[in-house]
């Protein structure tokens, strides 16, 4: 019974801590993108609050916690206030299986630095990533306006559509690994990181990251210029907040899963592993935003076209040469 | 009761609820909202009794492919807006019968079988495990639906193409 | 009836019908400058063309001045026509000077409308401008001669419509200029219509000068209660305040004009004194309080015996529905009914006069312009209701003749035959003219009444010697006429006239003739106060009664008897007597300042109201404003206060029925809506007169003429007063109405002021010649309560034996008898200068 | 696979120059500190200017309170001894103005006009309703020349009847010549 208690303890910390690290870095993820993007763009970018604009994020908190959360009156009332929570919820337990170091020896007990080891880690990813497209579709489809439905709806068919891409993409890092553990995946790239051995996977899959968390150049379902704010335009207040949350979560996750699965995760030389995930999550987040400030939305079809006939044929034949090398 | 049990019940209670919903709920995208909530639950409990593939895969095919498909339908075809309420009572009647048919041969089933005292044992079905399953038991099975679905793949690439070129 | 086609679009109008009206009727407006529907076609501005493209007519003509005839085919939009219209406006606006911005009829401008629609935006013209002087034409038209486009609107309107000569063209040709020969104030009573006549801003409105443009008023139709006519009006307001009014096309009432006394008499609603809040012993409080405190003094009063020490007097310028809810406060707590009148003979003759007014012999004010002969007996048009000289001015204009009996120097804007004489002979002389009227062949149409009637009438040989031949004279053209019309007054004459009036109306209509008859009545509301009056009551038996003693507390409902009742000292001491004195009203009355409990009430603009004119006809009202002190009485230095509120200032004063509506027991204080439709019940059940009343709501623009008084038994009095009792040498005192001055709601209009003149008296020349007395001369007269200073006016033109007192603020007249007042030679004395 | 090398080459050329923006200095005026010149035609506070010769130009013709779409022009109108009519009182209350510049267009005077002054917010939204005293400046604005009582044709100090630009004498009334 005290084993158990002690796990559950140690399971409940590790728990708060990477929640709170999660949440604090999506909010200086949005100050991040914001300087940097500003910066690629010759400007300023926030310095107003704080030096360089480092209190932005928490006059942006709280001036989201105070406005008035307004839900339509031709809403569908209880689908508009869980979409929200869906796409935050999914977002933040996606980062259950992430490992951010081997382990921990604390008073004789090792402690693995991962919240559980899934031995279906990956699927897990995915079946909750697949669940975070109901909080666009269910948020574009109650708010009742035809901005937003044509958000929600676009915002589903394209994360489906993507999905497919992410997995095949993985599917070569899976057969090097041998498993769907993300530990074990790790742990394989103790010698060299699969980027080196698995470049087009690499490609595929970030393209397919970002065009999963909806950012520019794949940012249909928001596209300003053409839909208001897409599924979220009738939001205010801090449900529109969860869903900007979601959004940067899912930013990490995917840094995370990209440091993680092609680039040799939490190793690294001299600094502790923790730090090195996150300087390789920041990276990969830096790539993202630079493509953010170079690229141009693509047109639907575009989209479309780059998903299905571009990403999923080369993802099968990356599956196939690397099936037939280990083979041989 | 052991802390499984207890979870067990909930969850339980949560599908069963779920499930209640969805088939009296007359919106037809809180009916899908409903069924996501019951597949997932169904889910946990698969996670519950040791088979986190099982579960992943629910939640993947069911809740992540199966509903979304059906909630974009919805979502696109202007459906009327009904109120909230059960369906008339000749729609139910039918549904009700069917209920007490299966009610009872569960019923015998449960009461009947010969293994209903022996607790099941945990089966950890690993992806290795339940892929040599598959692909080495019933590998011709996999391959003839696969071809099926290759044929059909093809069969729609045609006839959407064809279209395409129509509207040209 | 000619069948035209006029932009494709066939109607089928009256022979005589101009192809502009025609057009009208299809809702085409035709542009138009000089054609006016009352005044007619002259086609001088030449802007109403049309193209005639089949029919008699071709090619492009003045759509006024060409009568519809079958087969014509018109077209307003023909490129020829709207290219013609567009020259002729560039050649109107040639001198048009460019002041639109400091323009008062800029936003309701015809030649600005038309200038704008007709496509003349650009000046082409690069020669000099013609410039006139202007003229100052009296405290209510501002001339601005320069903006003139010569269609002669005003001086129709002024000279052949009103009848007014001291305002017309002058100069020619390119020259011509409109105005007086010397400036001055105008003369007619009408001249304010100048300013709804004028198509451009040549006469605009002085007093409402540049406070406004007319699409920032909320204007609304309203209703002139300034004389018993009723003529309709449409009211403008603008922060809170009634800022100018105007005609409103009434085809049954005052037409398209209104008179000066009705346009600009609505000032006492935005005045800086108007009282706004309760007062009880001095001390300001809320209506609440207020009214709790009238009830704290009710309460003395509440027991069956000393109920009866409650008196509530009404005014004839009430609404219906506080005139109801005085009556009914007084029937459901048993205090003494209600006064309305001053003196019991005004009541008496107000009911008869209602009770005669059958249906067939009622006519409004426009059916008099149709008659061809009126006889007016006792009432002078001009100063009692001005509207009426102008609806005689219009029948004399086609030819009838208008025959005036009563003492009064009597002055209309139009030829007509006066014959004055005192108040008992005036009735004498119409007898004696109806007499001499009657042929041979009519008198065998006469049944047993009528004939006996007829028989007690005075023959021409009894009257005076001098006036036979006027009266012969006029016989010979009553004899001719198919419609006669009787006009007769109510307030200054006998008792028994007003009845006898009717009862000659009834002798014509026997002898064959299509009678009407036309009776003048005091306040904008005596026909229902009349309707509504006990026969008994009025204002003289409730001051008896508090000299009695037996009246110990008074409540008078938007009622002044100090402005109104003759014996002014006999009034105030009985008001010293009073224990309770409650005063509502919309002015700072003197009792109003008397009082010992004060509630502010709300006015027509305010609250809206019913008001039945002279006919019966009962005209709706619905609030023009929200009302509230005026923004500009509230304001903070040189602009409006700065400050944000949900609460209009000033607005809590109610309508004087919804105060009365507390002092009942009725449980739920009602809103005012149901309590409308319940005073609404109660009127019925008072008189059945009220039965017809239509609802407020269902109450028609043109009003409605609800009142329908049966054939009465009491035709034909059989007690005639003949002839008049020589009055020994003494003079008859009477106070008359002036069309300025004397109307207590106009008194208060800043305006008014200047053209109600100075008191004078008025005497006939010999009397005048035996004291001693010429024009001009300052005189004192002695009367019962004391001596009255004026300068005498001495005509030739009003009956011997009479003193004809104008009842002028600045006069104390207030002196004389309740009942008759004669004064000897020798209490008239010349004052030095 | 031509095309696909052109599609890296252009992506590239993409990324390197947003990436080499990353080293430039930025371009942004930061406001509060540096406030940009702006054109006389800009159209933000409100004014109310005078004539040459230094007389309120306003005459209070309710045109502007009648344009503005969002109705935030009041006034009132008055006529002062010379015959000349003015704004007793003018208020705008800039918490709604929209600043879309349609008073200026429809004011006859050129009295009204918009200035680039665009800094006038407030915390209390009070001290935002201006009145004409706020609202009155010396000058003459853009329009240096206009004085609108010398073509108005209205007898004012500026003029009697006839003395006035493209005017002639008045026409003798008392005479029958043409």
């Amino acid at each position: 019974m005290l084993n158990w208690i002690v796990g559950f303890t140690i399971l409940i910390v590790k728990l708060g801590v990477v929640l709170l690290v999660l949440l604090l870095l999506a909010a200086y993820l949005v100050w991040l993108e914001r300087k940097f993007l500003a910066r690629l763009q010759i400007r300023y970018g926030p310095n107003r609050a704080g030096k360089f604009g480092l209190l932005q994020p928490i006059a942006d908190t709280i001036k989201m916690l105070t406005k008035e959360d307004i839900v339509p009156a031709a809403a569908d009332r209880f689908i508009f206030l869980l979409a929200p929570a869906v796409v935050a919820t999914t977002a933040l337990m996606m980062f259950a299986v992430v490992p951010f170091g081997s382990h921990l020896t604390l008073w004789g007990r090792q402690i693995p630095l991962v919240i559980t080891d899934l031995n279906v880690g990956l699927l897990y990813v995915f079946a909750l990533s697949s669940l975070g497209v109901y909080g666009v579709a269910m948020g574009g489809w109650a708010s009742n306006s035809k901005y937003s439905l044509l958000g929600g709806i676009r915002g589903a068919a394209q994360m489906i559509s993507y999905e497919l891409a992410l997995g095949l993409s993985l599917v070569p890092v899976v057969m090097l690994a041998g498993s769907f553990s993300i530990v074990d995946i790790v742990n394989a790239q103790a010698k060299y990181p699969f980027i080196i051995v698995q470049p087009f996977a690499f490609v595929i899959f970030m393209i397919s990251a970002m065009a999963e968390s909806k950012r520019i150049p794949f940012d249909l379902p928001e596209a300003e210029n053409e839909l208001g704010a897409g599924y979220h335009t009738e939001y205010s207040g801090i449900r529109f907040g969860l869903f900007f949350l979601g959004e940067y979560v899912h930013l990490q996750i995917l840094g995370a899963l990209v440091a993680v699965l092609f680039l040799g995760g939490w190793r690294g030389p001299i600094l502790p592993p923790p730090v090195w995930l996150f300087m390789k999550m920041i990276f990969v987040a830096l790539i993202m935003i630079w493509v953010r400030g170079t690229l141009p939305r693509l047109r639907y079809d575009q989209l479309m076209a780059l998903g299905w006939k571009v990403l999923i044929p080369l993802a099968l034949v990356n599956i196939m040469v690397t099936g037939a090398i280990l083979l041989i | 009761m052991t802390l499984y049990a207890i979870i067990f019940y909930v969850l339980a209670a949560v599908i069963v609820v779920t499930t209640g919903l969805a088939i009296t709920r007359r919106n037809l995208v809180h009916v899908v909202v409903y069924l996501v909530f019951s597949f997932f639950g169904s889910a946990m409990l698969f996670y519950l009794f040791g088979a986190p593939l099982l579960a992943v895969l629910e939640v993947i095919i069911y809740a992540g492919a199966i509903m979304i498909l059906f909630l974009f339908i919805i979502m696109m075809v202007k459906t009327e807006t009904f109120e909230e309420r059960l369906f008339p009572f000749r729609q139910w009647l039918p549904v009700a019968l069917i209920g007490v048919v299966y009610l009872v041969i569960g019923a015998l089933i449960v009461s009947s079988a010969p293994g209903n005292q022996v607790m099941l044992k945990i089966a950890l079905a690993r992806p290795e495990a339940f892929g040599e399953y598959l692909f080495q038991r019933h590998w011709l099975a996999i391959e003839i639906i696969s071809l099926l679905l290759l044929v059909a793949l093809v069969g729609a690439l045609y006839l959407g193409r064809k279209k395409a070129e129509d509207d040209i | 009836m000619p069948t035209i086609i006029i932009d494709d679009r066939e109607i089928e109008v009256a022979p005589g019908t101009k192809v502009i009206e025609a057009a009208e009727q299809l809702g085409i407006m035709i542009p138009r400058f000089c054609y006016h529907p009352a005044l007619g076609s002259v086609g001088a501005c030449r802007v109403c063309a049309v193209k005639f493209l089949q029919g008699p007519f071709k090619g492009v003509q003045m759509s006024c001045m060409v009568d519809a005839q079958d087969d014509m085919v018109v077209s307003t939009t023909d490129k020829e026509a709207v290219a013609f219209r567009k020259y002729v406006i560039e050649c109107l606006m040639l001198h048009h000077p460019h002041d639109c911005p400091v323009c008062d009829a800029g936003g309701h401008c015809l030649l600005q409308d038309m200038t704008v629609s007709g496509g003349h935006g650009i000046r082409r013209y690069l020669g000099k401008k013609r410039t006139y002087p202007d003229q100052y034409l009296g405290p209510l038209i501002q001339h601005e001669m320069n903006r003139c486009i010569h269609c002669y609107r005003c001086s129709r309107f002024y000279q052949d419509f009103g009848g007014y000569h001291d305002l017309g063209a002058m100069q020619s040709a390119n020259q011509t200029y409109f105005g007086r020969f010397e400036e001055g104030i105008l003369e007619s009573p009408f001249s304010g219509n100048l300013i709804d006549i004028c198509p451009t801003g040549v006469y605009t409105d002085k007093p409402s000068r540049y406070f406004g443009r007319r699409w920032d008023y909320e204007r609304s139709p309203s209703l002139c209660i300034n004389c018993s006519l009723g003529c309709q009006t449409v009211v403008s307001c603008r922060y809170r305040k009634v800022v100018r009014q105007e005609a409103r096309l009434s085809e049954s009432v005052n037409g398209h004009f209104i008179c000066d006394r009705g346009r600009y008499g609505f000032f006492y609603n935005s005045l800086a004194q108007r009282p706004r809040s309760c007062i009880v012993d001095d001390q300001t409080t809320s209506v609440d309080q207020a009214l709790a405190a009238v009830k704290q003094k009710l309460e003395t009063f509440a027991d069956k015996d000393r109920a009866q020490a409650v008196a509530c007097a009404g005014s004839t310028r009430n609404s219906l529905e506080t005139l109801a809810m005085v009556k009914h406060v007084c029937q459901t707590n048993r205090w003494q009914p209600p006064a309305y009148f001053e003196d019991a003979a005004a009541t008496y003759k107000l009911k008869s006069a209602i009770s005669r007014l059958e249906p067939d012999l009622t006519v409004s004010l426009r059916e008099i312009e149709s008659a061809d002969f009126i006889a007016v007996l006792g009432a002078d048009p001009l100063n009692e209701a001005p509207m009426l000289a102008l609806a005689l001015r219009q029948a004399q204009r086609k030819g009838a003749t208008v025959a005036v009996f009563d003492p009064r120097p009597i002055f209309l804007p139009f030829e007509f035959k006066h014959l004055p004489a005192n108040l008992d002979m005036i009735q004498t002389d119409l007898g004696a003219l109806l007499n001499a009227a009657l042929e041979p062949a009519a008198l065998k149409k006469l049944d047993g009444s009528a004939r006996e009637f007829y028989a007690s009438l005075a023959t021409v040989k009894q009257i005076s010697a001098a006036r036979q031949a006027e009266i012969v004279a006029l016989a010979e053209l009553l004899k001719a006429s198919q419609r006669p019309i009787i006009v007769c007054g109510t307030e200054m004459v006998r008792r028994q006239t007003p009845a006898l009036a009717a009862d000659y109306a009834l002798l014509m209509q026997a002898a064959g003739k299509s009678v009407g008859l036309f009776y003048v009545m005091p306040g904008a509301n005596g026909f229902a106060a009349g309707l509504l009056a006990d026969e008994d009551v009025s204002v003289e038996t409730l001051i008896a009664g508090i000299e009695k003693g037996s009246i110990k507390m008074l409540i008078l409902v938007e009622s002044n008897p100090l402005w109104q009742f003759p014996d002014r000292h006999r009034l105030e001491q009985a008001l010293q007597q009073l224990e309770v004195l409650v005063v509502m009203d919309y002015i700072n009355s003197e009792v109003a300042q008397k009082a010992d409990i004060f509630l502010p009430t709300t006015t027509l603009y305010e609250t809206g109201g019913v008001y039945v004119n002279q006919e019966g006809r009962a005209q709706g009202v619905k609030p023009a404003y929200q009302g509230g002190i005026p923004i500009a009485q509230t304001g903070h230095g040189d602009h409006p206060p700065r400050v944000y509120g949900t609460e209009i200032p000033g607005a809590e004063p109610q309508a004087a029925w919804q105060l009365l509506a507390h002092l009942i027991g009725t449980g739920q204080p009602l809103t005012a809506e149901d309590l409308r439709a319940e005073i609404w019940q109660w009127l019925a059940k008072i008189d059945s007169g009220f039965k017809a009343l239509p609802c407020v709501a269902d109450i028609q623009p043109q009003g409605a003429r609800f009142f329908q008084a049966p054939h009465a038994a009491e035709r034909f009095l059989r007690e005639r007063p003949i002839g008049g009792a020589d009055n020994d040498g003494q003079l008859e005192v009477m106070a008359v109405e002036m069309t300025f001055g004397t109307e207590e709601l106009s008194a208060d209009s800043a305006c008014l002021k200047a053209l109600a003149g100075s008191p004078v008296i008025f005497m006939y020349s010999s009397d005048a010649k035996q004291l001693n007395l010429t024009d001009g001369d300052r005189v004192s007269v002695e009367l019962n309560g004391g001596a009255v200073e004026a300068r005498l006016q001495v005509t030739a033109n009003m009956a011997a034996g009479m003193l004809i007192i104008p009842r002028h603020k600045d006069l104390d007249w207030q002196k004389m008898n309740t009942d008759k007042t004669f004064v000897h030679k020798d209490q008239i004395r010349k004052l030095k200068d | 696979m031509n095309d696909a090398v052109e599609a890296v080459k252009a992506l590239a050329i993409g990324f390197a120059t947003t990436f080499k923006h990353l080293f430039r200095k930025p371009i942004t005026e930061e406001y509060p500190e540096y406030k940009r010149p702006l054109p006389a035609r800009s159209r933000a506070r409100i004014i109310l200017t005078r004539d040459p010769d230094g007389a309120e130009r306003c005459v209070a013709c309710y045109l502007c309170s009648a344009v503005c779409p969002v109705s935030c022009i009041s006034m009132q109108s008055a006529e002062n001894e010379d015959g000349r009519r003015y704004a007793q009182w003018f208020r705008i209350n800039f918490a709604r103005c929209i600043y879309c510049g349609l008073c200026e267009e429809a004011c006859p005077t050129s009295a009204i006009q918009l200035t680039p002054e665009f800094e006038n917010c407030e915390n209390d939204i009070l001290a935002l309703v201006y009145e004409k005293k706020n609202l009155l400046v010396d000058h003459q604005g853009k329009d240096k020349e206009y004085n609108y009582y010398k073509y108005a044709g209205v007898a004012t100090e500026v003029g009697k009847k006839g003395e006035h630009v493209k005017e002639e004498r008045p026409v003798n009334i008392k005479s029958n010549l043409p």
